[in-house]
């Protein structure tokens, strides 16, 4: 119960109570608590108790520090504001004093009292508990040290899209090694199936293959296409990652990526990803002829030669010896010191919006498929035709927020299906006058020249329905309708149901996490909300790094973004990686958790609480230990031992429980519980 | 020391099953070493003796007392004091003295329920009987015990050097308890350090259970009679039953465990923690795999009587030690200013 | 007594939401009673129940545990483990006979510095009306003194 | 055997007795075992509701409080007509989350004696629970006479999967469990556009011709997807669409035929029960010619000739685009 009775006496303690101008010596008398402190709490070690006008001034400062040299002060607490405004303030003044800085405790009677009580007296006696409550916490705080970790100069960027394209430059180009992970065989990521990129319809394969061929021959990058990242160890600083290079069945020494495999290959298979299943591919091949690396890969599941053991045309036919049909995969081990996760994301599954009859009409069509339809490069050449491979549609629908906005599929925006709808529009006008319709809950065109390409869309003759779209159906009911995909709608600006026919629809569907981001998210430590995008540090002040120091997000990874957001907050992780760098290493808060292995019964209750990995286990001596590099100090594991053998800094059970005394002192004398005494 | 040289020993049988006194006779051949190194003085169970003989001695007398049971009326309050006074070294002997034991659960009952299951009971031919302190007969004033309103542990009583828990305390751990005490009685060992626990472990069950152990997801938590099967090699926790090895002091070699049934926590918390069953609660319920109320609560429904599993034997010995119960603060202070009015 | 009975509550609170909404409310000006006592933790996941146990035994009429909505942890997830803790001690609290209005867990973000306040001050009027807990007495065995405990007893 | 408290309300009684008769001869192949509420009363079924909120809760309160009373081994209550599923379902829920409305209802009932704590029962429709707690493979393995070559729209009504309060459909707007379950039985399953529109409901008593361009839209999409037969779960539904038909044809000058039977009878006749048994025979639209394409004859057939196109209305070009793949879609094939 008072397990601190040994402590108190030892220690000289320090009362300081701010008066913040009037903030608080408005509401509480300062004074009279000052006072208090001094008189009622001295049995607690309490030596020495003042008020001052403003505390965080250099003359409060200097009070503190005065005291603390000549009244010999082993702890301080200070009275005064939010800790998250002047800890660091008043932590420093102890250090310049000569004290360690955490032995210094700040409680806040502004945020917490004076300006949330309107009642003096009240107010008064709370800044009295909260004090005491200081006071017993103050004694068991122990003097720390912050943790100092080397960092690692090399990084490791998972994704090859535009965000970890961007990432991987701006580093390298600084000087430092990168490591370039991406699952596909080729880099590029989304932005390589696109045609034309709003608002300035710039040709995506223009802007972006420049950059893909300088990663690729970087001579600070190491690419790792086809490969996954299996595992991760280690922490800041000091990151073991491994990396399992699939095989691509080519030596990449000797191919010329000369593409006549590819021609060659008897295989034809449907390309469910770069084509987003409009297209088809052979068995061996590169997603698309600008592929970095140029090498291309044997796709085992659809090789006649894998499955029915004979063919082998492409390597009978390869004018370089390339083909290696015994290559396995390959477990690469590299040492980082940070890492970029740029994972980016997957469309919605419009199969799910079963009202929209995509699957089902053959007419409707995804976004993803309407880009690869608009592609020069794409299987119909550019040519926007449905999908019997030759009609043009001379109506076309195109329905906005398909998924998204939408609480039976996914609530959030996802802040790119306006403008790219609009494109959308914009290239139907352009390429065959055909009549085009958008449907929208409302337009977002907020970012830079965004508005101006939705008013150039409606000067190009594309009419805008506002509202949400009740049914794709092709069941006929009016004149005009048969053959028709009919397009239910609420208009909600003429007030009316209307019906409209077309020949074609396109579903603008929404931005997805990653189908795996929670077990990648989980094999980085880091995690993702409820949605299922990776959580970043803060919100708004903290976009780019996430709660596991080391590890930061750029990129769709973290939400859905457009290409220019896209690219900033690549080069924004690669500034917070390069900062990191440069400073040779870093300092972590002591707010740490660590094991007592003489009580540790290596029970394994904390050993699945960390979601930072922080806690290990060593099965050889059956105990439990945490790394206090990975630790974050949150301290669920020290609440949750059983027994008792963690213990974690700055909030251990000693502190804890002694604040709670503190804060109910004046409860206690409330409420005295008489006893007999001992014979 | 006595006439014949041999320091003094005593024993007594408060609050609790008696179990512990058994527990004395089951280390064997040792109990000769006691006998051939004390003088038993006073060991109600074993000797006759009147409390009366006790008064009479010299304050600190006796060298060694073991006192098993709690403090459940004014007789084993006045015990209690007695023999403390009587004793250089007081020993809470057992799970009752220790930490309220089996008979502390009580104290999540008020007096007059309990009264009510002992005495209005089927098997009982005293209906609505209820025990007087004092009662008038014919041929003048009787006096029972007065029942107190909560079960307390010894050290809530009395100040206490030793406490050896385990219901009851397993025999290797006693015998050498007692080699230690003779030992140092010879000088030729130290006695720890008062308020020590001894002769147990510093760790908790799962130090000294052999059952392999893996991180822990529970999706429901299971009564061993619903099992159809439990892995012998396996943590029981794992498996879903509701084991309180891992909070538990170690030290009787993690018998129950590793007998197939989980452990029930007799020996008490760990070294230094405060209160036994919130240990356990909050460790049963973190490692629980849900993360909705739903889920979380149809796991809980397992444990039907969260009270009971994690204070089994710690209740008396817990922050908030037992339920709200009937009685008015008029009954409560009467209890606090009682004196052990008891004589024989 | 019941007139005049204030009650005192302890509200704990994570240092990245809840204590946050806290400083929100107080540089906002929202008022509520000063019945409650606020103390941080780095996360609701530290919240060892005992903490609970001991303010009520010390004395305190009810425990506010907030943390981040659930899938805002700052720790990714530790949020969760408080309400494991929380519903798992709630059902032992009713055993001990404590109203099931004397602890609550409210999720609170570092922007819901009103819903705090809210919060804060429904839960001091429904323990103003529940009266005082007054926990030594209400066990009516009363506490022992804690310093003779603490000496005597190894378990302190 | 699975075991549910059976709410069977008034249609299933008379109108929609080949409905119930079905369902008794079915119950046992499928392993579901059914104990009626006992002295159970009506619904109120659509309109009530539009008299007196207070009222019609209060009626379907008491439903639910005999069924609570009654709880022995099961908590769920089954209804096989949507709309008694519908208003079951909507008090329960209504009366979870509205405190107010609660006592109001157990002030009623209270008058009886009686009283209902809100969410005591489950309440759930007949077919969402032969597809998800009896399953597809059960009913499966009880065909020995699969429906091959049988069109059939699957027709679900606008009552069962919207609002779904408890996630118990697939897809709310265009359910597939009712699909899944006839192509069980080895039916031809079309993609009915229309399987959640609205029949109209009550509106052939309000204004009929609104009701009848409701059933005209059903009747007409199921015509133009050649459907043999439409199948439904719901005694309005199939009160409207089959006694209106030729309400609706001479109103529309159209010359529609398409029989509607209950999806429980389908299953008697793939499981190889007589049609009879199943309170088959009593359409107004015959469904004798359709049935006897696929060799099921009734007795007591009258003579009428019906068009089936032979053509499936998509083709397939060999030039396009790859369709998307869809879940299941081998399921469909079979």
């Amino acid at each position: 119960m008072t397990q601190h009775n040994g402590h108190t006496g030892q220690e000289r303690i320090g009362v300081y109570v701010c008066h913040c101008g009037s903030n608080i010596a408005g509401t509480i008398d300062v004074e009279a608590v000052a006072l208090w402190a001094a008189e009622h709490l001295n049995h607690r070690g309490v030596v020495v108790a003042r008020d001052y006008k403003f505390m965080c001034s250099s003359l409060g400062q200097e009070l503190i520090e005065k005291d603390i040299q000549e009244l010999g002060l082993t702890r301080v607490v200070v009275a005064a504001c939010s800790p998250h405004l002047h800890e660091q303030t008043f932590r420093i003044a102890c250090q310049r004093a000569g004290l360690n800085p955490y032995l210094c405790e700040l409680v806040s009677i502004r945020e917490q009292a004076s300006w949330v009580h309107t009642d003096k007296k009240a107010a008064t006696e709370k800044a009295k508990a909260i004090i005491s409550g200081g006071v017993e916490r103050v004694v068991w705080h122990a003097p720390l040290e912050p943790l100092r970790v080397p960092i690692h100069p090399a990084t490791l960027v998972v994704g090859g899209g535009i965000a970890g394209i961007q990432a991987a430059l701006e580093i390298a180009d600084a000087g430092f090694p990168v490591y370039l992970v991406e699952r596909e065989p080729s880099i590029g990521g989304h932005m390589a199936q696109f045609d034309k990129t709003f608002p300035t319809m710039d040709c995506a394969a223009c802007i972006l293959t420049p950059r893909m061929v300088s990663v690729g021959t970087h001579p600070n990058i190491t690419l790792l296409t086809w490969s996954e990242v299996m595992e991760v160890q280690g922490y800041v600083g000091n990151f073991t990652v491994t990396i399992r290079k699939k095989a691509r069945y080519i030596k990449e020494d000797l191919c010329t990526g000369c593409g006549i495999c590819q021609e060659k290959c008897p295989k034809k298979v449907i390309d469910e990803v770069f084509e987003a299943g409009l297209g088809y591919r052979k068995a061996v091949y590169t997603p698309f002829p600008q592929a970095v690396p140029k090498y291309p890969v044997i796709d085992r599941e659809n090789c006649t030669y894998f499955q029915k053991g004979t063919c082998r045309a492409c390597e009978k036919l390869c004018p370089t010896e390339a083909i290696d049909f015994e290559q396995t995969d390959e477990l690469l081990t590299v040492q980082v010191g940070n890492i970029i996760l740029a994972t980016g994301f997957d469309i919605l599954d419009a199969r799910r919006i079963g009202q929209y009859g995509y699957g089902r009409l053959a007419n409707v069509f995804t976004s993803l498929e309407f880009e690869r339809l608009s592609n020069a490069a794409g299987p119909t050449n550019g040519q926007i035709v449905l999908r019997d491979g030759v009609t043009q549609p001379q109506t076309v629908g195109i329905i906005h927020c398909a998924g998204s906005r939408d609480r039976n599929f996914n609530n959030y925006c996802s802040a790119i299906c306006c403008m790219q709808s609009l494109k959308f529009a914009h290239l139907v006008r352009e390429r065959t006058g055909a009549t085009v319709y958008n449907f929208y809950i409302d337009i977002r065109t907020t970012a830079k020249a965004y508005d101006e390409f939705y008013q150039r869309v409606l000067d190009d003759g594309a009419i805008l329905i506002r509202g949400r779209v009740a049914e794709v159906t092709d069941a006929a009911r009016l004149p005009g309708e048969e053959g028709k995909l009919i397009i239910q709608v609420e208009d909600t600006l003429a007030g009316k149901q209307r019906r409209i026919p077309v020949d074609m629809v396109v579903l603008s569907v929404g931005l997805e996490p990653r189908h795996d981001a929670k077990e990648v998210a989980h094999r980085f430590g880091i995690s993702c909300s409820a949605d299922g995008w990776i959580i970043e540090k803060h919100p708004k002040l903290d976009p780019v790094a996430t709660m596991t120091e080391g590890v930061f997000v750029a990129g769709c990874a973290q939400g859905p973004k457009d290409i220019p957001s896209t690219v900033a907050q690549g080069a924004a992780a690669a500034a917070r990686v390069l900062a990191r760098i440069q400073q040779h290493e870093i300092a972590l808060e002591p707010v740490r958790a660590s094991v007592d292995e003489s009580k540790c019964s290596g029970c394994r209750i904390c050993n699945g609480l960390c979601p930072f990995n922080a806690i290990i286990f060593h099965e050889d001596r059956m105990v439990t230990e945490i790394n206090p590099a990975l630790c974050q100090g949150c301290g669920t594991c020290v609440a949750a031992c059983p027994a008792g053998a963690i213990s974690g800094t700055v909030f251990s059970n000693e502190q804890v429980l002694a604040q709670i005394e503190g804060l109910l002192l004046d409860v206690a004398r409330r409420a005295p519980a008489p006893e007999p005494a001992p014979v | 020391m006595s006439a014949n040289g041999k320091p003094k020993f005593a024993m007594y049988w408060a609050a609790g099953c008696g179990g512990c006194e058994i527990a004395v006779l089951n280390i064997h051949e040792k109990i000769l070493d006691v006998d051939a190194n004390f003088e038993v003085v006073f060991w109600p169970v074993a000797m006759d003796a009147k409390y009366q003989d006790v008064e009479a001695m010299p304050d600190g007398s006796i060298t060694l007392t073991l006192f098993d049971g709690g403090i459940r009326n004014s007789e084993n309050e006045m015990l209690a004091r007695l023999l403390r006074r009587k004793s250089q070294i007081l020993v809470a002997f057992g799970s009752c003295a220790c930490q309220g034991g089996i008979p502390g659960l009580a104290n999540l009952s008020a007096p007059e329920s309990l009264f009510a299951a002992v005495y209005d009971g089927v098997s009982t031919d005293s209906q609505g009987v209820r025990p007087q302190a004092v009662w008038q007969v014919p041929e003048g004033e009787l006096h029972i015990p007065e029942f107190y309103p909560i079960l307390k542990t010894l050290a809530q009583v009395v100040p206490v050097d030793y406490f050896m828990p385990g219901c009851p305390p397993e025999p290797h751990q006693i015998a050498a308890v007692v080699d230690l005490v003779i030992q140092a009685l010879h000088g030729q060992a130290e006695l720890p350090p008062p308020g020590s626990i001894i002769g147990a472990g510093y760790s908790t069950v799962c130090d000294e259970c052999k059952r392999a152990r893996n991180v822990k997801h529970i999706r429901a938590f299971e009564r061993i009679q619903n099992l159809d099967h439990i892995d012998p090699a396996l943590c029981l926790l794992e498996q879903g039953l509701p084991c309180n090895g891992p909070a538990t002091r170690s030290g009787c070699g993690a018998l129950c465990p590793q007998a197939g049934a989980p452990c029930i926590g007799c020996y008490g918390s760990a070294e230094g923690v405060l209160d036994y069953g919130a240990r356990l609660l909050s460790a049963f319920a973190s490692v629980i795999d849900g993360n909705t109320p739903e889920e979380i609560e149809r796991c809980l429904d397992g444990i039907p009587d969260p009270a009971g599993q994690v204070y089994r034997f710690s209740l008396a010995n817990s922050l908030l030690r037992g339920g709200k119960t009937a009685c008015d603060d008029e009954e409560a202070e009467q209890e606090l200013i009682h004196e052990a009015a008891y004589h024989d | 007594m019941s007139d005049s009975f204030e009650p005192i509550l302890i509200g704990f609170t994570c240092n990245w939401c809840s204590y946050r909404a806290a400083d929100l409310a107080g540089t906002a000006r929202v008022k509520y009673p000063p019945n409650i006592r606020l103390l941080r933790l780095m996360c609701s996941g530290r919240l060892d129940p005992t903490f609970v146990l001991k303010a009520l035994a010390s004395g305190a009429d009810g425990v506010l545990i907030t943390g981040c909505h659930p899938g805002e942890c700052h720790y990714l997830e530790q949020n969760y483990k408080a309400l494991r803790r929380y519903l798992l001690l709630r059902r032992m609290l009713a055993q001990m006979g404590i109203e099931p209005e004397r602890v609550k867990l409210v999720w609170a973000s570092a922007a819901e510095g009103v819903k705090l306040a809210q919060e804060i001050t429904d839960m001091v009027e429904e323990i103003r009306a529940l009266g005082p807990l007054n926990w030594p007495q209400r066990h009516n065995g009363a506490a022992p003194h804690a310093d003779e405990k603490a000496v005597k007893e190894g378990t302190a | 055997m699975n075991k549910y408290l059976f709410y069977p309300g008034c249609s299933l009684q008379r109108t929609a007795r080949p409905y119930m008769d079905s369902l008794l001869a079915i119950r046992e192949m499928i392993g579901l075992e059914l104990e009626e509420i006992e002295d159970w009363n009506c619904c109120g079924a659509t309109e009530y509701v539009a008299v007196h909120h207070v009222a019609a809760y209060a009626l379907v309160g008491r439903n639910l409080a005999l069924a609570a009373r009654q709880v022995n081994g099961t908590h769920t209550v089954m209804a096989a007509c949507s709309a008694c599923y519908l208003n079951l379902a909507k008090t329960d829920s209504y009366m979870r989350q509205d405190a107010h409305l609660a006592q109001q209802v157990n002030t009623a009932l209270d008058a009886g004696g009686l009283h209902y704590t809100p969410g005591t029962v489950k309440v759930r429709h007949l077919l969402d629970i032969i597809v998800n707690d009896l399953g597809i493979e059960a009913v499966r393995a009880k065909v020995v006479r699969p429906l091959k070559g049988l069109r059939v729209a699957p027709y679900y009504g606008c009552m069962i999967a919207r609002p779904d309060r408890d996630n118990r459909w697939d897809n709310v707007e265009h359910p597939l469990a009712l699909d899944r379950l006839l192509k069980a039985l080895g039916a031809e399953v079309i993609d009915f556009p229309m399987k959640t529109h609205c029949c109209g409901g009550h509106m052939t008593q309000i204004n009929q011709a609104s009701a009848y361009e409701l059933i005209r839209r059903l009747i007409h999409g199921a015509a133009e997807y050649h459907a043999d037969i439409m199948v439904t779960l719901c005694p309005m539904c199939q009160l409207n669409l089959d006694a209106y038909q030729a309400e609706m044809n001479r109103y529309f000058r159209t010359d529609y035929h398409v029989p509607i039977i209950y999806f429980t009878q389908l299953m008697g006749l793939a499981f190889g029960l007589e049609a009879e048994a199943l309170g088959l025979g009593k359409e107004f639209v015959d469904p004798r010619p359709a049935l006897s394409r696929i060799g099921i004859e009734l007795p007591a057939a009258e003579p009428e000739t019906v068009t089936v196109g032979e053509q499936p209305r998509r083709k397939k070009k060999d030039s396009g685009l790859p369709m998307p793949r869809m879940p299941g879609s081998k399921e469909a094939d079979e």
